[in-house]
């Protein structure tokens, strides 16, 4: 059989046969030190949340009057808060609303945020416009004010504050988005989708969104720790998690008050907790970049 | 600057009617969604029903909803701004008092927002060095997790009251700005870790961009290289973060104006919508809606000088 | 699992039991679809297309493809041949659907192509793209692509997709398990081949190769050009083929075009164009094609290269 | 610092942790104006530094008719407004007339219902008329919202004088930033001779409690307006500071909404009474800075008695009296709070928790001032939570306001015996009378328990060891005209 | 073409042989968590005024070897043994450890295969040349600007004194790779390294670029010229190594090599070239073969991944 092919370089061969053993290659996506350390530290604390009746006796919301303050001990290994409330069952009690509604309100928005600027991204014409034009609004509204006024409207608590935080910080989302999508669009594999003859809702909501999907979960884990701020902030203003259920902001601005007779404890042992899941978020920040980072 | 810069702000500055009108609009409803009466609020707890109810119909609390609307879009447009409920004074005036303050604490904030944030972020983008990146990183995340009013008194204690180096609420006449200095800082910080990830993040693309390395080819040294190359470039991202961020500052100053007791809008709004002073929500909403819009415009100006691409982009 | 061999020599005995000869055919069997009934398959005429850019808030019109009269015949390979921004591009996503602001006709086996196509006539025109490594998913294997287009258009029963999937492996030349590799781990020939196979998935009768090559180096090109000139000829494939490097578009074409800023200013069989060249402007392309001098090359394409084997066996 | 220059100007500040809003004296109605308008007006009738009574102001003496409906006033001489014109009787017709007379806008109006006129018999002579006899009137006269202005507002408008107001006091209006501070100069011309000292007097609106402290410590302010109870020993061991207290009015007190059930059974209200531990709140919330209260009436003033027994703190005697009521094995309630106000917030939650072992399920919602305060008008709670302090040294204003069946105060409480033993009281010019009927209606409302008292507080004042002869009447008037700094 | 003010000191007799010396260069890379190496052994001696090409797949270590020329090493990859040497001095060797940035400019420079990144975007495009003038020639700003504007004249810009104040995004590839070649001689080197610096340009275009680099090499300068394109080669260089998986497989004169290839790498290199128009045509009439290698067209890193899979 004589040669009629183009001749190409036979040297190439030895390396160009891919063997692959079983089916399905071994992926070995670099899970990089950063994630592995934020999540474990995540999870940590996480786990010490959720196993929380097991690591103390004490009920975080029974109030014993007459050991209010009480130094560290081996029966309140922190001490007791000025209800005389263990503040290690307070703390490790106190993550659940608080971790719970600043996930939610992370979550929510970043999925809405994404899908409605993957659209104004994508598309032309009146709805990426208005999409954008509410962005906008939303962005130049005070945001405390509609916090706030939101919380009045639906009544203190966790919800209210998961609603009044997403209602605002979707916009975040929508930009990161349709900024992505905008790059994207001019890629040629949308194209390439496109003339497959895929229809658009196709084409955005299988190809475009979870190309871009990445920069905004990315950016969501640095917004976990921005509204534990915002119910830290609340609690300032009374307006946080209701009494009795136990939260880190609360605590703070239980603690608050003492720091004027030179007591610090009540709000720094919050505060690090905060500094913590903010130090795991941002290597999982990290991690997560360089892990969803869409190899070219 | 160009005739077609000028088309430009002007046309960004028409965009300011609408915001206006939308911020308006959702104050509006959302003040008359939430109960508590200002009528109560303006005659205080022990005033008589008789009493509130004539105040409330003078103020035509007792109008139907479309009616007040409308009444209201229509003393929007012709600037009347009328009378606070509780203080009894027009709102233009004070706002009028209150507004440079807030405006001097937005200015400084950014200033040292990036008086923070730019040498930590050149540093950890330049030295490639694994401690620095986690001190920074720990910086960061101390600064995130520190609430803002916990911040305000160690601030306080040590350079107001150890040091005495500047006033704790000033009440000299005029704006004090050594008393603003503590309170911008506070702010500042706060600011400044969205700030140092994302300069951080675009230093270190453009230090490794292929025209840093052209300008070291070319033989540029290496002060040269990082200022006029990767500076540059690097800060065009930022600026924008920092545009969103000192936007999102305009009312958000709540805490740092309470915890040093420097009467801002932030303060004022606060209390007006614990009083249920209409009047001036609305107002401050629209003039929060107008220097968000042109905070946005500056930076877009200042991304635009920094980026000459972004004019073609449009 | 049937390697490649076995896949065509099955198929060969195929096609000779049905005297289809030199196709391949699809182990599946001939599907419902229909066979075009038109030599002239694509038939452009007229084509006009302008862009409306916007610099500095002004229109400003551009005619990227001035009436363009152009065809491809079944089975044929027909070049397009033209500088950067001549607007190539243009014509071929026009073509294949991707841009519906044009004016002029562009008749698909007989019938006029509409605005909104069918998904039926968006399966007939497939296209390949320039940049290997910009027009895939980044995030979908090669199965997940192939399947996703495949059950798109029904072109097999999901229970015999991943068989299908293993033929236009076999079709395009690449190992089988490289169906669960992502565009990352493959080199850009064979992302380029993972094209091919996702355009010729849904069995196109034509396939519009925009610089199928330009991206990739020297030694991958030729295997990539072999491979799409082996499926015109086994599938009866016509195709587009789009290209600013005129020594392929020598090797390969019958036919070619040759387009300068929006003008198709040539266009006959491609010996002719290239060795009697009518237009000046092709006159010039002509002459600036580098010419690669080697006697080694020479012996090789005089058929009377024997140095390789004796070094070979050395 | 820059604070070594308060004793040489004898400029003073205070922190104060309320604003002052509005001086126009017949509208302005928080502390935050009524203790400014003090510095600035005068009212014929001056409260006693104890609260016990009243003693001559800008009235030097007064007559009763025998009919007890007809009062002279002979007004002091000499007293100059701060523009300079002397204060007449036109004035204080001008003035008590703009107090009284129906406007929707006067919140402090009812307390002058009873004055049916107001006449001018010469310039230093003024006859008020009543309706019907009227006890409290001296004290009444005492009030800021009944400040004497100039007549026809020395020829300004109401809104122009609101922002420039003009009184008799010994400080005028200097500099006013509204929300910021309000300064007020000397005023040169004062009636009482050799006073005022100080050169200035500013209250500096500041709301955190903490930065108050610290402005006192810091020397930035000399005075700090209520220091959170646990800075207090932190405070006093500050070096050139220490913690003043001063008797008040002050009663923090839960109202219960006598109208819904269950709270509408006498046994339920008195469950939740004795389930308070009033003692240990005063240690866990006020550091002992308080003292439990046994009435709701407040100590300091006339008419408290002592011997007014409350419902001590008792599980079992909650438990019992429980057992009593039909209200059923658990209920809930909801207190509303005020945001804003770690105080209250802090006794929610320990109601919360002390109510919980009645089986009581306690939801607290907090809400803005304004909201809670219009509920209390509307009767839309079930338990609220406010502090209270009275600006009159007569009770009668305390009794109509807190138990009276047309109470604003809305508990839902009517109780005919209570509504007669006041109006009998207010009308009784013996004053061993008038405390004996305030007796019983304090005993009443303790076994009713309509409305629980917690404690009464003091008025804490951080203040530095500088600030010479500061002192803070009972009902919270502000003694500045003797005040002096001295070198530190 | 105006070559002649380039490179006049090229012309004085220097004290070295070559202008650029690299020998035994072994780099490393990142792979995997490994070191590998991806550039080994490899040696490339250029004398001053020749045109060296420098030929291979993508992947080869080309790009790595000019990068470590110019000390411009980015993350993952590390210089681990040989010697470089420009002028005779050595940048890069066991004598100078720590590469010496102060060769850059004037000794040795570089131009890029992208000239849309490799330009400062926002830096309009005459200060990128006078930049570099500035500082190594330290001419004053208005010399500078006049020399940039002359430059840019020789590397064929039309209307310098215009394009100078545009920003990169407003030329054209072909504008901006003479940008790049412009400021990349301003300062003279004795060495010019080019990566790939036509592959992104039109035929035409690449023709006229090519002619400035003939005349840059005419000048005195020396040139080695990296790219995959044989015939880039065959029109410009007068010696070539081919580099294959880090390694030179083969190196001589151009015909030499050219003529008679002696590595199979080089020859399957030059068969590949797609201008094999005779055998073209038989592969369109002949019949096919099914025995096709499956994957001809593989970077290394395939290569390495199925090497390990092995
Ligand atoms: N969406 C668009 N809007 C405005 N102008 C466009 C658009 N797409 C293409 N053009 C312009 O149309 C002209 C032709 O572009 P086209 O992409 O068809 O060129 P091409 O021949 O394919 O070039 P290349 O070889 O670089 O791919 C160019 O000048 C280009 O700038
Ligand atoms: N910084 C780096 N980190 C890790 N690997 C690298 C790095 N730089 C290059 N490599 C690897 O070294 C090898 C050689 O790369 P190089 O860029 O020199 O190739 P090249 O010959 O220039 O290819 P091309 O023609 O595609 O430009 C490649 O396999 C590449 O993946
Ligand atoms: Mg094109
Ligand atoms: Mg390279």
């Amino acid at each position: 059989m004589s040669e009629t092919k183009i001749p190409v370089a036979q040297a190439n061969k030895d390396y160009a046969k891919i063997k692959l053993t079983g089916s399905k290659p071994r992926r070995r996506k670099r899970i990089g030190a950063e994630l592995v350390i934020g999540c474990v530290m995540l999870s940590l604390i996480a786990l010490l949340i959720i196993a929380a009746p097991l690591l103390t006796p004490y009920d975080p919301t029974h109030q014993s009057l007459r050991e209010a303050m009480l130094g560290s001990s081996s029966a309140h290994p922190l001490g007791t808060d000025q209800y005389g409330r263990d503040i290690w069952a307070r703390l490790l009690y106190g993550g659940r609303i608080d971790l719970f509604v600043a996930v939610m309100a992370v979550f929510t928005p970043l999925v809405i945020g994404t899908i409605l600027g993957a659209i104004a991204g994508y598309f032309d014409g009146a709805v990426p416009t208005v999409i954008m034009r509410l962005a906008d609004l939303v962005s130049s509204f005070p945001f405390y004010v509609l916090v706030i006024v939101l919380v009045f409207v639906l009544g203190n608590g966790g919800m209210s504050i998961f609603i009044a935080i997403s209602a605002v910080s979707w916009v975040p989302y929508t930009r990161i988005s349709r900024g992505e999508t905008l790059i994207l669009r001019d890629r040629e594999f949308i194209a390439s989708c496109k003339a497959s003859g895929f229809t658009d809702g196709w084409v955005l909501f299988r190809h475009v969104i979870p190309n871009i999907a990445s920069q905004g979960i990315v950016y969501a884990m640095s917004d976990i720790v921005v509204n534990l701020g915002i119910i830290v902030t609340l609690s300032y203003f009374g307006l946080g998690i209701v009494p009795p259920t136990p939260d880190w902001g609360q605590m703070m601005n239980d603690g608050q008050q003492f720091l004027a007779a030179g007591v610090y404890s009540l709000t720094v042992i919050p505060t690090i907790v905060i500094i913590l899941i903010s130090l795991a978020l941002s290597f999982i920040g990290d991690g997560l970049a360089n892990v969803l980072k869409v190899r070219r | 600057m160009s005739g077609s810069k000028w088309l430009y702000i002007g046309k960004r500055l028409l965009l300011l009617i609408p915001t206006v009108w939308g911020c308006a609009t959702l104050t509006f409803f959302l003040l008359k969604l939430t109960p508590g009466d200002p009528a109560v609020q303006a005659l205080g707890p022990k005033a008589s029903k008789q009493a509130l109810e004539a105040l409330r119909e003078s103020w035509g609390l007792n109008d139907p909803l479309w009616q007040q609307y409308l009444r209201f879009l229509g003393d929007l447009c012709t600037g009347n701004l009328g009378t606070s409920y509780s203080a009894k004074a027009p709102v233009v005036e004070l706002i009028a008092t209150r507004l440079p303050v807030t405006l001097i604490i937005m200015v400084l904030a950014a200033v040292f927002a990036v008086i923070i944030a730019l040498p930590l972020s050149v540093w950890v983008a330049t030295s490639g060095s694994r401690v620095v990146t986690e001190f920074v990183r720990i910086l960061n995340a101390v600064a995130q997790g520190w609430p803002t009013f916990f911040l305000g008194a160690i601030l306080l204690q040590i350079f107001a009251i150890q040091l005495g180096w500047f006033p704790i609420g000033s009440v000299s006449g005029g704006v004090d700005v050594a008393a603003l200095i503590l309170p911008s800082f506070a702010v500042a910080v706060s600011i400044a870790p969205i700030i140092i990830r994302s300069l951080t993040q675009s230093l270190q693309d453009s230090v490794n961009s292929e025209y840093v390395n052209f300008g070291r080819a070319k033989g540029l040294s290496g002060r040269a290289v990082l200022f006029n190359y990767a500076l540059r470039n690097g800060s065009i991202s930022a600026v924008s973060v920092l545009g969103i961020q000192v936007g999102f500052l305009v009312g958000g100053t709540l805490v740092v104006e309470n915890v040093f007791a420097v009467p801002g809008l932030g303060q004022l709004l606060m209390d007006s919508v614990m009083k249920r002073d209409l009047p001036v929500v609305q107002t401050l909403t629209v003039v929060f809606g107008i220097i968000v819009v042109l905070v946005y415009l500056i930076t877009d100006l200042v991304y635009g000088a920094l980026d000459p691409r972004a004019a073609k982009r449009g | 699992m049937a390697t490649w061999n076995d896949m065509i020599e099955t198929a060969e005995a195929k096609a000779e039991q049905t005297g289809n000869e030199g196709r391949i055919v699809n182990p599946f069997g001939e599907s419902s679809q229909p066979q075009p009934h038109q030599t002239r398959l694509l038939d452009v005429r007229g084509l006009n297309i302008e862009f409306v850019t916007r610099q500095h808030g002004r229109k400003t019109r551009f005619t990227a493809v001035k009436h363009a009269d152009l065809h491809v015949d079944l089975g044929e390979i027909v070049g397009l041949v033209g500088e950067s921004g001549s607007g190539k591009s243009t014509i071929s996503r026009a073509v294949v659907g991707l841009n519906d602001n044009y004016t002029g006709t562009i008749e698909f086996d007989g019938h006029e192509l509409g605005r909104k196509r069918t998904r039926e006539q968006w399966r007939e025109i497939q296209m390949v793209f320039q940049d290997p490594y910009a027009s895939l998913d980044p995030r979908l294997t090669v199965r997940k692509m192939l399947r996703e287009v495949i059950l798109y258009h029904k072109v097999v029963m999901v229970t015999q997709a991943d068989e299908y999937c293993e033929y236009l492996m076999n079709l395009v030349e690449l190992p089988v398990e490289m169906l669960d590799a992502l565009p990352a781990e493959m080199s850009g020939g064979q992302r380029q081949r993972v094209a091919i196979a996702r355009a010729l998935a849904v069995r196109p009768w034509l396939l519009i190769a925009d610089e199928p090559t330009a991206a990739l180096d020297v030694s991958v090109q030729a295997g990539i050009i072999n491979l799409l000139m082996d499926l015109n000829k086994r599938l009866d494939l016509s195709i587009l083929f789009i290209s600013h490097d005129l020594n392929i578009v020598r090797s390969i074409c019958e036919r070619t075009y040759v387009i300068y800023h929006g003008d198709l200013v040539e266009e006959g069989p491609t010996e002719q164009v290239f060795s009697h060249p009518a237009n000046a402007y092709t006159r010039r392309l002509i002459d600036a094609i580098p010419k690669l001098s080697s006697a080694y090359v020479e012996r090789l394409a005089a058929g009377t290269n024997d140095v390789e084997h004796d070094e070979e066996q050395a | 610092g820059s604070h070594s220059t308060a004793a040489d100007t004898q400029d003073l500040v205070v922190a104060r942790s309320l604003e002052t809003t509005d001086m126009l004296p017949a509208t302005g109605y928080s502390n935050g104006d009524i203790w400014a308008i003090q510095q600035v007006y005068q009212t014929l009738t001056r409260n006693k530094a104890d609260g016990s009574g009243v003693e001559p102001g800008l009235a030097e003496s007064w007559d009763e008719s025998a009919d007890q409906l007809s009062w002279t006033f002979h007004l002091r001489h000499g007293v100059k407004f701060h523009n300079g014109t002397e204060m007449t009787s036109k004035d204080v017709k001008f003035s008590i007339d703009f107090a009284r007379t129906a406007r929707d806008d006067k919140p402090w109006q009812f307390l002058f219902e009873a004055i049916s006129g107001v006449d001018v018999i010469d310039d230093y002579t003024v006859r008020i008329d009543l309706s019907e006899p009227w006890a409290p009137l001296l004290s009444d006269l005492s009030m800021s919202a009944i400040s004497i202005m100039p007549a026809d507002f020395a020829g300004m408008s109401e809104t122009a004088f609101r922002s420039n107001p003009i009184g008799t006091g010994p400080y005028k209006v200097g500099e006013w930033k509204k929300g910021d501070y309000i300064k007020f100069v000397r005023n040169n011309d004062y009636w009482e001779k050799g006073k005022p000292k100080l050169n200035s007097v500013t209250f500096k609106y500041v709301s955190d409690a903490n930065t108050r402290s610290q402005m006192v410590q810091s020397g930035q302010a000399q005075i700090d307006e209520f220091p959170t109870a646990v800075s207090v020993s932190a405070l006093n061991k500050t070096k050139n500071v220490h913690v003043a207290s001063f008797p008040s009015t002050s009663l923090i007190w839960v109202n219960l909404n006598n109208r819904k059930k269950p709270l509408d059974d006498v046994h339920v209200r008195r469950a939740l009474a004795y389930a308070i531990d009033k003692q240990a709140i005063v240690r866990a919330v006020y550091y002992g800075q308080a003292e439990s209260a046994n009435s709701m009436l407040s100590k300091n003033l006339m008419g408290y008695s002592k011997d007014v027994k409350d419902l001590r703190y008792s599980m079992e005697k909650a438990k019992e009296e429980l057992a009593k009521s039909n209200a059923p094995k658990h209920f809930s309630l909801t207190i509303q709070v005020q945001s804003g106000d770690p105080e209250k917030a802090m006794l929610a939650q320990i109601l919360q928790e002390s109510w919980k072992d009645l089986g009581v399920d306690v939801t607290l919602q907090t809400l803005d001032s304004t909201t809670v305060y219009s509920n209390r008008t509307s009767g839309d709670f079930d338990v609220a939570m406010f502090e209270m302090t009275n600006d009159i040294s007569d009770p009668d204003e305390w009794m109509q306001y807190m138990f009276s069946s047309s109470a604003n105060v809305n508990s839902g409480y009517a109780n005919p015996q209570v509504d007669d033993l006041i109006k009998k009281a207010a009308a009784d010019s013996d004053r061993d009378t008038r405390l004996r009927y305030y007796a019983q209606v304090q005993q009443i409302i303790a076994d009713d328990a309509p409305e629980i008292p917690l404690v009464y507080k003091p008025g804490l004042f951080a203040v530095r060891d500088q600030v010479k002869d500061f002192s803070v009447t009972t009902l919270g008037e502000y003694k500045l005209a003797d005040t002096t700094i001295a070198q530190e | 073409m105006t070559a002649t003010d380039m490179t006049t000191s090229g012309k004085t007799a220097p004290d070295y042989e070559y202008a650029l010396e690299i020998v035994d260069l072994t780099i490393d890379v990142d792979k995997h968590g490994e070191r590998v190496p991806a550039v080994k052994n490899l040696t490339i001696r250029v004398r001053p005024g020749e045109s060296h090409g420098l030929v291979g797949e993508s992947g080869s270590g080309k790009s790595l070897t000019l990068r470590a020329v110019m000390g411009l090493f980015s993350k993952g990859a590390h210089y681990r043994s040989g010697s470089i040497k420009v002028c005779g001095k050595e940048v890069l060797g066991p004598s100078a450890p720590n590469y010496d940035p102060v060769i850059r400019g004037k000794g040795v420079s570089m131009v890029f295969q992208e000239p849309a990144v490799a330009l400062n975007p926002i830096m309009k495009v005459g200060w990128q040349i006078v930049d570099a003038l500035r500082e190594q020639e330290h001419l004053s700003r208005a010399d500078a600007r006049a020399r940039a504007i002359e430059l840019m004249e020789s590397v064929g810009i039309t209307n310098p004194e215009d394009r100078f104040d545009s920003y990169p995004f407003e030329l054209s590839g072909g504008m901006r790779q003479r940008v790049m070649i412009a400021a990349a001689i301003a300062c003279k080197p004795k060495v010019l390294l080019c990566d790939e610096p036509t592959t992104a340009l039109d035929v035409t275009i690449q023709q006229q670029i090519l002619d400035i680099f003939r005349s840059i090499a005419d000048s005195g300068t020396a040139l080695l010229y990296v790219t995959h394109d044989l015939a880039v080669v065959s029109q410009l260089c007068g010696t070539l190594s081919v580099i294959y998986h880090g390694r030179i497989v083969e190196e001589g004169t151009l015909r030499d090599v050219f003529d008679t290839p002696k590595d199979s790498y080089t020859r399957q290199l030059l068969s590949s070239t797609p201008y094999l128009k005779g055998v073209m045509k038989a592969a369109k009439t002949g019949d096919d073969n099914g025995g096709v290698d499956n994957s001809v067209d593989n970077s290394d890193g395939n290569a390495d991944s199925g090497r390990k899979g092995a």
